[in-house]
């Protein structure tokens, strides 16, 4: 037999144009370095020294990120990687959340007196690794980019260490997150067993060229990678540990994994399901049912997430249980997607709304959240209206939006999203989720109450409290993203659509 | 049909699924911790038998080395010797319950390896004797590594990094901020 | 023509008083004003619109028969698609005698009110209600569509209402006013059916074009006889309502609470009679119906005798002559039931000069005697009050039926009519006798109580009484002020002369006014052949040797019964102990046989406590429920939901496990 | 002119909250003399559409387009035929007044306040002139969010259950009808190759019609869902009590006087052209469930204790009048509603102000609490008598013509229930006498009562044009019909019903 | 492949793996003491890993070697990072036992 020629050398040669498209990873990267290195040098005031590293490697990176939306589909290490507009569109997505979070995290950590450079770093991390997941073609890296997130995520959540619940919340978090992992990973290798190849689109061509391919183990190893996906997006279910993390976790970090870590999910997730050839009528036995999984996956998802979300009276809590609600809705344009005209489109699009308007009312919490993350109940709200009038307003948008009442931009992602679903011939679970949005107005609406409809009481702080300017300022773009892509959608679904295009 | 030996691989299987029930069952965590060791053991020794030297190697290195030591290390920082270390298993009824599902599950694949059995089959280029031949398991993979699996072995760089400081931010008894000296 | 000018001068004065009291003086502490001005002001606009009427009347006199009609178009009021309905007033032989009327009468009440109202505390209200009153009953006759007519109907039921509940702060007087506008409304939902019965089977509401069809033969064949008779009927529930027959009559001798002008103009002589001027007005599709006439005959019969008895009990001088009223007005159906729209038209007229003099004397009566209304506390005025007194005693003999006062001839009209008219019948013919006598009876009655014998009151104490009653009103609204700070001597006494000229207009009215029907040389009759159709020669079915008899015994009947009130009544003693005998079935009449305590046992308080039932039980009880039921079976759900995040990582890892487990065994029997 | 006739719409719907937006950098204290003036501009304005309306022109007029959200067939078209043109006058008209009479009651929070009235009048009048399904549910559901914070900031003590019950309600009702627009968007592309929910567009798809639950019929269930909770349809009436006790006077004359038009309007403009089959089937279920808010709401107002409820309860009997009016599918009913429409939204805010007037002295809706006002407040007493006139509909008012209209078209659809829905006439005269009577008449007991002041001459402004509507309206209604009533002709064109109008000519000429 | 040397069934090996994976996830379910269920996670993982090794050979692709050569490496980030919140969490909690950190429910 021959020698082998393993080494093939489009491999080792990245040309110029493709350093280029590297160029978001690179600013990340390089920042994340220069923050360990400047985080370290004990005579400079870390606290400002790595945000301003940070922010100039994320403002870089989205900066890059943003002109690469409107490119073409290229190629990477062998197609391992890809960068194409749907990457770009995430990469923004998350920078800006990474951007943003890092500003509403700045006064909080002041507060909850954690001001270290690994804070900074861990969240440059987390970035680098959800960027990863959005671009990844292959399931190793998607695995790898995975646990780059997870890590550093983990710790993250545990990082009021000397909190009971941010440990606690750590602690399941790592837990159920590394058994889901290993499913995840289990799903892969019974994938590469069936077909040879761990590369998606590799994946998709084989079975497509060949439909004996999708064996029992094929559809038993394709599960068990959704089913790892589920768990990370926290659908019912796999949801459980959701509330727990995301009540016990720093605010910040609450609202950047409700939407940073959710999004990332998300785009491997719709790269995955893309790859195993779903709703392109390959496997009509076996694609029916996982129809009807997901269709009932979803329903149960938003019911379950709305119907708890009734009862909390933990604003923390109770939008970690509508971050499920709203993943159910995702869920619905999941299914409806290869059937729709507009494809993933509104899925991306609902994300990327999702993120603005619920990192706003995370960032808007951080600013509210007492020593130790307190304060943060509902009779705590008490007369927000008076005490803090921007602040309630700002967060007035964010869950009219969340609701998704006119004209916010959650609205007209939801109706975009549904009125996918009805192209595909869903109207039933359109109306299911419908209704279930219905039950959601009242906790939305209930918070509302608080905030304009109570006078403050005696253990409410009646003082009128600084905002500080970043949060503020995180807070300002984020109302008026919300509004402006409420009133003017069509841009962003112009984007969107073209960033699932070519999929 | 992979052409090792039935006789050791039964055998070694013995062992691990010995070992891994051993973990798994065993009240004090010291026992499943080395029953875990022996495990790894078995598991090097099944890389081996189907070819793969390097992952052999590296399963001994690296989880009956490192891994292993650092649980052996924390159960010993946690003062294992406390009664209340032995906490043992959940309720009989959960156990009951996800005895029944894993069962459930472990049927599925089972009877999934077995009907899919067949089509399995795909010949690849890295039969064992062209890997012998093109010089060995180790240096095919570490060309590999630095040819087509370029990306995954730099992006565990930063994996490591991010496990790194997390593992140190998390785990520290006083975290440093430089600015405000140490505390 | 002017027509126009007939109602909207009413309008203008409504308009001028009504400003006048709302912008200057309701204002507090505006000064007090007399009733001069606004009086003034509002009887010279319907004094003026008398003078057209009366214009109008001899224009039509001067044209050929077929030709008396005037109509005048004003603008258009409603037009969607093909319905459409002209804003028109129509003047014809029929509506020209109910024009003079109501301003002929309405000016001379208008005068009166200038006395009677006069020390008042808001006379621009009152003036602006009454001018308001006449305008509306005036576009009620001189409408051209039933629309129009309807207008006029709710706008003198409007005016009813205030003008009863003018004293509001009496909570009895406004609940009246109420009572009065509700019933009639009872009746207004059968006319609005009515209409669009007509509408459905006419295609048109205005009167020129159903007169016209209906003279059609080949038109009237096709109509659905059941659709006609329920029209009819409908639309004489509407009538019930408005001229107080019954089931609706209760309202009327409530609405005795108003000033007593408003007794005489509105619940005497014209608003009560609208119900006949629609009747006259559609006398041909009305005749159509058997049915319908034969309920009108009989409803209008049992009204005239159940009003009669009922006055026979009361006490109070304008109960009597409320029921009296009431009975009346049953007799004008009664002749409109037996075809006889003619003697109807007739007895509405004579009706309102003997009725509005009654009502007015009774009111110089009230008034001289310091708000007393008890004929029992009265007695012997007839030289206190001579001009009253006579005029009275005008209107007494003519309402009792005695020749050849106005009363007789259009009463014993319709008895004849009854008697032998082409739907004749013999025992309507009797109640209508029977009810003629109780009339005469009840009437003597009450004169004699009220102006013979000694007096039954302190007249030293009377100014002092009315003072008192005066202050149930409060200070502001007192009506008829203390006489003793102001003019004229303290105890009873005559009305001034503003008050007197009426009455003596009305008397002279009331005596010649029968001739404009005598019998077989009727005047009246044959100017209302274009509207009414006389009958025709031999449609009697008794000769006139007969129909004199029967002149005869009704005057003997009438005779009869006021010698034997006479005599009753001059020894009270004895007319006390014949109460006592009959105690309960004197109860029974002075409590009105109870109709009223029926009615609010039967509608009014079970609709009542339906409704809280329905608004408690159902609208609170079972929707709300529901619709909070909703809510609370998400809240429970999620309680429930709940309870599985126990906060144990193996539950959740135990979830997880269950969803893998489910999803892939539905997956695997793809395979199978 | 032509570029200014072709914004007019825009400028009208946008300019409150452009208005508002400049106020909220005013002091506080001025900000209500600011939208005072704001909302005069825009009546000012809104007279243009008046007079730049032919009724003889095209059906929708005013027109402009402008491409929104391609992506799902959305344009921003506003459009105005005679049907909206009113309404949209009526919401015009009626701003001022509600700002004006707004002038003492509220003193917390006055910016946010106009702020909010002005935002929903352009919610308000956006849904009017909205030409495009998805654009009239933005505006619809956007005005629920200032009306909201109306009823739930400057309500009565049970304003927040007010205010979600409102809310909620709304919401549930309007969702379903969302689903129905996307799918009759996607039934345009199955039938003409692209999205649209344009209105006009939507007119021309064709749907299955059969029986009670085909396309058809469960589209137009979802359509009248929505609109049936809005107008408020007997059995799903019971949040606008709760809604109108709790609101603050001026959220009440909003709510009664232009929100609740929105459902009429919507199966007017929305529901009945576009399942015309479906409408037919359901013809006599809404007419038997208009019959019944008619008798039910009177029967209930009769017995309330609160004036605010009961008039509340008398909206449910008058809109049900609209509803019968609507379903009786001819023109002179469906004239007659749209009629109605405008009257409720005289007659009843013009009751609100009055309620209004009394808490803002006595600070109670209790009816028992007063009793002979008339002597202290004799001017507000002639005005009360006139509103109370021209809810029971007496001829020379508004309602009369609203009511004769809507009876006799419905009298000709199905007679029966004509009967039944008549009789709402009886009762809505009793309870409003017996309310104008227990509270304005009988002797002036209550101490407190003795020392109200009659009408201010700021009151009386707000009240003089609501009452001389009233007359108006009811003398010369043709001026109305004029320029309405070629519009519902064609909208009742579309839903494809023939009337029969003149029996009787129809057979005279067969003879 | 000859006659001495039958060989195993792919299958089987695959089972193997398999119930070897099923006994480390009943580990993660069943165990309270933390440190045990890190060690079943590590033997999931290893499960996995011989499953790709397996599958590698069976292929004759390397790629499965690869993997889990990059597997590992995760495996040990992963319990390093783990090992860390657990002595964290005893620090503040002092227990190792997944019943008592129950602070965060419904």
């Amino acid at each position: 037999m021959d020698k082998l020629n393993v080494i093939d050398p489009s491999f080792l040669t990245l040309s110029g144009d493709q350093l280029a498209l590297l160029g978001p990873y690179f600013w990340m990267i390089g920042a994340a370095l220069l923050a360990m290195i400047v985080g370290v040098i004990r005579f400079l005031p870390s606290k400002w020294t790595v945000f301003a590293v940070a922010m100039v490697g994320i403002l870089g990176g989205l900066f890059v990120s943003a002109n690469q939306i409107g490119m073409d589909r290229a190629d990477l290490f062998g197609g391992m990687m890809v960068a194409d507009g749907f990457s770009a569109f995430f990469n923004v997505l998350f920078l800006g959340t990474a951007a943003l979070s890092l500003c509403a995290s700045l006064k909080y950590l002041d507060k909850e007196k954690l001001q270290y450079p690994e804070y900074t770093i861990l969240l440059l991390f987390s970035t680098i690794g959800m960027m990863l997941m959005a671009s990844a073609l292959d399931l190793i890296t998607i695995f790898i980019a995975l646990e780059i997130m997870s890590l550093s995520v983990y710790v993250l959540v545990g990082f009021r260490r000397n909190d009971r619940r941010s440990n606690e919340a750590a602690m399941k978090y790592f837990i159920l997150g590394a058994a889901a992992s290993a499913i995840l990973l289990y799903g892969s290798a019974l994938l590469y067993g069936s077909t040879g190849t761990f590369v998606i689109t590799e994946i998709l061509a084989r079975i497509s060229a060949k439909g004996d391919l999708m064996t029992p183990v094929f559809h038993l190893g394709a599960w068990m990678v959704l089913a790892g996906f589920l768990f990370k997006i926290a659908s019912v279910p796999f949801h459980m540990w959701l509330p727990d993390v995301y009540e016990g976790a720093p605010t910040p970090i609450t609202g950047f994994m409700t939407t940073g870590v959710k999004a990332a999910a998300f785009a491997a997730f719709i790269r995955v399901f893309v790859a195993f050839g779903y709703g392109k009528d390959l496997t009509s036995a076996v694609e029916g049912r996982l129809h009807d999984v997901l269709w009932v996956l979803a329903v149960a998802t938003m019911f379950i997430g709305n119907v708890i979300a009734l009862t909390q009276t933990n604003l923390k809590r109770m939008l970690a249980y509508s971050t499920i609600a709203h993943t159910g809705y995702l869920l619905v344009g999941m299914i409806a997607a290869p059937h729709a005209e507009s494809g993933f489109a509104p899925v991306a699009m609902y994300l990327a709304v999702y993120t603005v308007m619920n990192l706003g009312a995370f960032a808007v919490l951080s600013v509210l959240a007492g020593r130790g993350d307190t304060g943060l109940n509902l009779h705590d709200l008490s007369g927000l209206g008076k005490r803090h009038p921007w602040l309630a307003f700002s967060l007035a948008i964010f869950l009219f939006s969340l609701a998704g009442i006119p004209p916010t931009a959650g609205f007209a992602s939801k109706y975009y999203l549904l009125y996918s679903a009805i192209q595909a011939k869903e109207v039933w679970l359109v109306v299911l989720a419908v209704l279930c949005s219905a039950i959601a107005v009242y906790y939305y609406l209930r918070v509302l109450v608080y905030m304009y409809m109570r006078e403050p009481q005696a253990d409410t702080p009646s003082a009128k409290d600084f905002t500080p300017a970043a949060a503020a300022f995180a807070v300002a773009m984020m109302v008026a993203m919300t509004l402006q892509i409420g009133i003017l959608p069509a841009k962003m679904m112009a984007i969107t659509k073209r960033v699932v295009a070519k999929l | 049909m992979i052409d090792v030996s039935p006789v050791t691989f039964t055998l070694l299987a013995g062992i691990a699924i010995g070992c891994a029930l051993m973990v798994v069952f065993k009240k004090n965590p010291v026992s499943s911790a080395f029953s875990l060791v022996l495990l790894f053991a078995a598991f090097a020794g099944i890389y081996a038998l189907l070819g793969a030297h390097l992952l052999a190697a590296l399963q001994i290195l690296v989880y009956a080395g490192a891994i292993m030591v650092l649980f052996i290390f924390v159960i010993m920082l946690l003062n294992a010797d406390e009664p209340s270390f032995d906490m043992g298993r959940s309720h009989p009824v959960l156990r009951a319950i996800v005895g029944l599902f894993c069962l459930t599950l472990l049927g599925f694949f089972v009877w999934a390896f077995k009907k899919s059995e067949v089509s399995l089959v795909m010949p690849g280029l890295f039969s064992t004797t062209a890997v012998d031949a093109a010089g060995g398991n180790s240096k095919v993979i570490s060309q590999l590594m630095f040819s087509k699996y370029e990306l995954p072995f730099e992006l565990t760089s930063i994996l490591l990094l991010a496990g790194i400081v997390g593992a140190v931010a998390i785990a520290k008894r006083n975290l440093t901020s430089p600015k405000e000296g140490v505390k | 023509m002017m027509l126009k000018w007939i109602p909207l001068l009413p309008l203008i004065g409504f308009t001028i008083n009504g400003f006048w009291y709302a912008l200057i003086q309701c204002r507090p502490g505006a000064k007090k004003a007399g009733a001069g001005i606004p009086g003034l002001i509002a009887t010279t606009m319907i004094f003026l619109s008398f003078l057209i009427s009366l214009r109008v009347f001899f224009y039509l006199k001067g044209q050929p028969e077929d030709a008396r009609l005037v109509e005048e178009h004003l603008f258009s009021w409603m037009k969607v698609g093909d319905f459409n309905l002209e804003m028109a007033l129509r003047i014809d032989s029929l509506s020209t005698l109910f024009t003079l009327v109501i301003t002929g009468v309405g000016t001379l009440i208008h005068l009166y009110s200038i006395g009677y109202m006069g020390h008042d505390a808001t006379p621009g209200k009152f003036f602006a209600y009454l001018n308001l009153f006449c305008f509306a009953m005036l576009m009620l006759v001189m409408g051209s569509s039933l629309p129009i007519l309807f207008l006029g109907w709710e706008g003198v039921g409007l005016c009813s209402y205030l003008l009863i509940g003018y004293w509001y702060q009496d909570t009895e007087k406004a609940s009246a006013g109420k009572k009065a506008f509700i019933a009639n409304r009872v009746g207004d939902f059968g006319f609005i059916l009515g209409m669009f019965l007509i509408y459905t089977h006419f295609g048109t509401l205005e009167f020129g074009k159903i007169t016209e069809l209906l003279g059609k033969s080949e038109f009237t064949t096709l109509l659905n006889p059941t659709a006609v008779t329920a029209t009819c009927l409908l639309l004489f529930l509407g009538c019930t309502g408005k001229s107080a027959q019954i089931p609706l009559y209760v309202w009327l001798p409530d609405a005795m609470a108003g000033p007593t002008p408003v007794s005489a103009l509105i619940h005497a002589a014209t608003m009560v009679t609208s119900g006949i001027y629609m009747l006259a007005r559609l006398n041909l599709l009305f005749s159509l119906s058997h049915t319908a006439m034969t309920v009108i005959a009989v409803i209008g019969a049992l009204t005239a005798l159940l009003a009669a008895t009922i006055a026979i009990a009361q006490n109070d001088i304008k109960k009597v002559l409320a029921y009296s009223t009431v009975s009346q007005l049953g007799y004008m159906f009664l002749a409109c039931g037996v075809g006889a729209y003619g003697a109807g038209v007739f007895h509405v007229i004579t009706h309102a000069f003997f009725k509005a003099l009654m009502f007015l004397g009774a009111g110089s009566v009230i008034h001289g005697m310091h708000e007393e209304q008890d004929i029992m506390k009265m007695g012997g005025l007839k030289s206190k009050m001579p001009v009253t007194f006579v005029t009275f005693l005008v209107g007494w003999i003519a309402i009792s039926g005695i020749p050849p006062f106005a009363g007789f001839f259009s009463k014993d009209e319709i008895l004849w009519n009854t008697f032998a008219g082409p739907h004749a019948s013999k025992f309507l013919w009797a109640i209508g006798l029977f009810t003629a006598m109780l009339t005469a009876f009840y009437m003597t009655r009450m004169f004699y109580l009220t102006f013979m014998g000694t007096p039954r009151f302190n007249e030293a104490a009377m100014g002092a009484n009315g003072h008192g009653h005066h202050d149930d009103h409060g200070h502001d609204h007192g009506h008829s002020d203390d006489h003793g700070h102001g003019h004229g001597p303290k105890g009873v006494h005559e009305s001034p002369a503003l008050m007197t000229i009426p009455l003596v207009v009305l008397a002279v009215l009331s005596i010649v006014g029968g001739f404009i029907g005598i019998p077989h040389h009727s005047w009246l009759e044959h100017w209302l052949e274009p509207v009414i159709p006389g009958h025709a020669e031999g449609a009697f079915s008794v000769g006139e040797t007969g129909e004199l008899v029967l002149m005869i015994v009704s005057v003997l009947a009438a005779a009869g019964a006021i010698a034997y009130a006479w005599k009753t009544y001059t020894n009270l003693k004895s007319a006390e102990a014949r109460k006592k005998k009959h105690a309960k079935l004197h109860e029974a009449l002075e409590n009105k046989w109870y109709v009223d305590e029926a009615y609010e046992a039967t509608f009014i308080q079970p609709i009542y406590e339906l409704s809280v039932k329905l608004w408690k039980g159902f609208d609170v009880g079972v929707i709300d429920r529901i619709v909070l039921g909703f809510g609370r079976v998400s809240q429970w759900t999620g309680q429930a939901a709940r309870t599985l995040q126990t906060g144990s990582i193996q539950v959740y890892a135990i979830m997880l496990l269950f969803g893998l487990v489910m999803t892939l065994a539905y997956l695997i029997k793809g395979f199978m | 002119m032509e570029w200014f006739n072709s914004h007019l719409l825009t400028g009208l719907t946008f300019l409150p909250l452009v208005w508002a937006a400049v106020g909220t950098l005013l002091p506080e204290k001025t900000v209500k003399h600011w939208a005072f003036a704001g909302s005069i501009v825009v009546f000012l304005l809104s007279l243009k559409l008046y007079t730049g309306y032919d009724p003889q022109g095209a059906e929708f007029q005013f027109l402009e387009s402008a491409e929104w959200i391609p992506g799902l067939g959305v344009n921003y078209s506003l459009g105005m035929d005679g049907i909206s043109m009113w309404l949209i006058l009526l919401t015009t008209f009626l701003s001022p007044l509600v700002i004006l009479s707004s002038y003492q009651g509220v003193e917390d929070r006055e910016k946010s306040y106009y702020t909010l009235l002005l935002a929903l009048q352009t919610g308000m009048t956006g849904a009017f002139v909205a030409m495009d399904t998805f654009l009239f549910y933005v505006f619809w559901e956007a005005m629920l969010i200032p009306m909201y914070f109306l009823i739930g900031i400057w309500g009565g003590k049970e304003r927040i259950y007010a205010a979600m019950k409102f809310f909620i309600f709304t919401m549930v009702g309007s969702l379903l009808m969302l689903v129905a627009i996307f799918f009759l968007a996607y039934q345009h592309k199955l039938q003409f190759g692209n999205f649209s929910t344009a209105l006009l567009d939507l007119y021309k798809v064709k749907l299955d019609g059969a029986g009670y639950f085909s396309t058809q019929g469960l589209l137009f269930l979802a359509f009248a869902l929505a609109f049936a909770i809005k107008v408020p349809l007997f059995p799903l009436h019971t949040w606008l009590p709760d809604a109108h006790v709790q609101a603050p006077t001026a959220g009440s004359v909003i709510l009664a006087g232009v929100l609740l038009k929105m459902g009429g309007y919507g199966f007017i403009r929305f529901a009945f052209p576009l399942f015309p089959q479906a409408v037919a089937t359901y013809q006599h279920t809404f007419l038997i469930l208009g019959s019944i808010a008619i008798v039910y709401g009177a029967w209930v107002a009769m017995v309330q204790p609160d004036m605010k409820k009961l008039v509340a309860y008398s909206s449910v009997s008058h809109m049900g009048y609209v509803v019968i009016g609507l379903f009786a599918l001819n023109s002179i009913g469906a004239t007659g509603s749209v009629y109605q429409m405008l009257n409720h939204g005289i007659s009843t805010p013009a009751l609100f102000l009055m309620v209004g007037m009394l808490y803002e002295r006595r600070h109670t809706k209790e009816i028992k609490e007063y009793g002979g006002i008339t002597k202290v407040m004799p001017l507000f007493a002639v005005a009360f008598m006139i509103a109370t006139l021209s809810s029971v509909a007496l001829p020379g008012t508004n309602g009369f013509v609203g009511e004769f209209l809507i009876l006799l078209g419905a009298f000709k659809a199905n007679p029966g229930l004509a009967v039944l829905a008549t009789t709402g006439v009886i009762f809505g005269a009793v309870y409003m006498l017996w309310m104008f009577q227990r509270v304005m008449f009988g002797p002036l007991t209550n101490p407190e009562n003795k020392k109200l002041k009659d009408l201010s001459l700021r009151e009386a402004c707000v009240l003089t044009p609501l009452l001389v509507a009233m007359i108006v309206m009811g003398v010369v209604p043709n001026f109305f019909f004029e320029k309405m009533e070629t519009s519902v002709a064609k909208l009742l064109e579309r839903t494809g019903k023939v009337e029969m109008v003149a029996q009787t000519a129809i057979r005279k000429d067969g003879k | 492949m000859n006659e001495i040397n039958p060989g195993v069934e792919p299958w089987l090996v695959q089972s193997f793996c398999a119930i070897i994976f099923f006994i480390g996830l009943a580990g993660v379910m069943m165990r309270r003491n933390i440190l045990v269920i890190l060690m079943s996670v590590e033997i999931m993982l290893n499960a996995v890993n011989l499953s790709f090794v397996a599958f590698s050979r069976q292929h004759a692709d390397m790629g499965g070697q690869m993997a889990v050569f990059f597997i590992i490496v995760v495996a040990a980030a992963e319990s390093a990072v783990g090992l860390g919140l657990l002595i964290a969490m005893f620090r503040t909690l002092k227990t190792v036992d997944t019943d008592e950190i129950r602070l965060l429910k419904e």
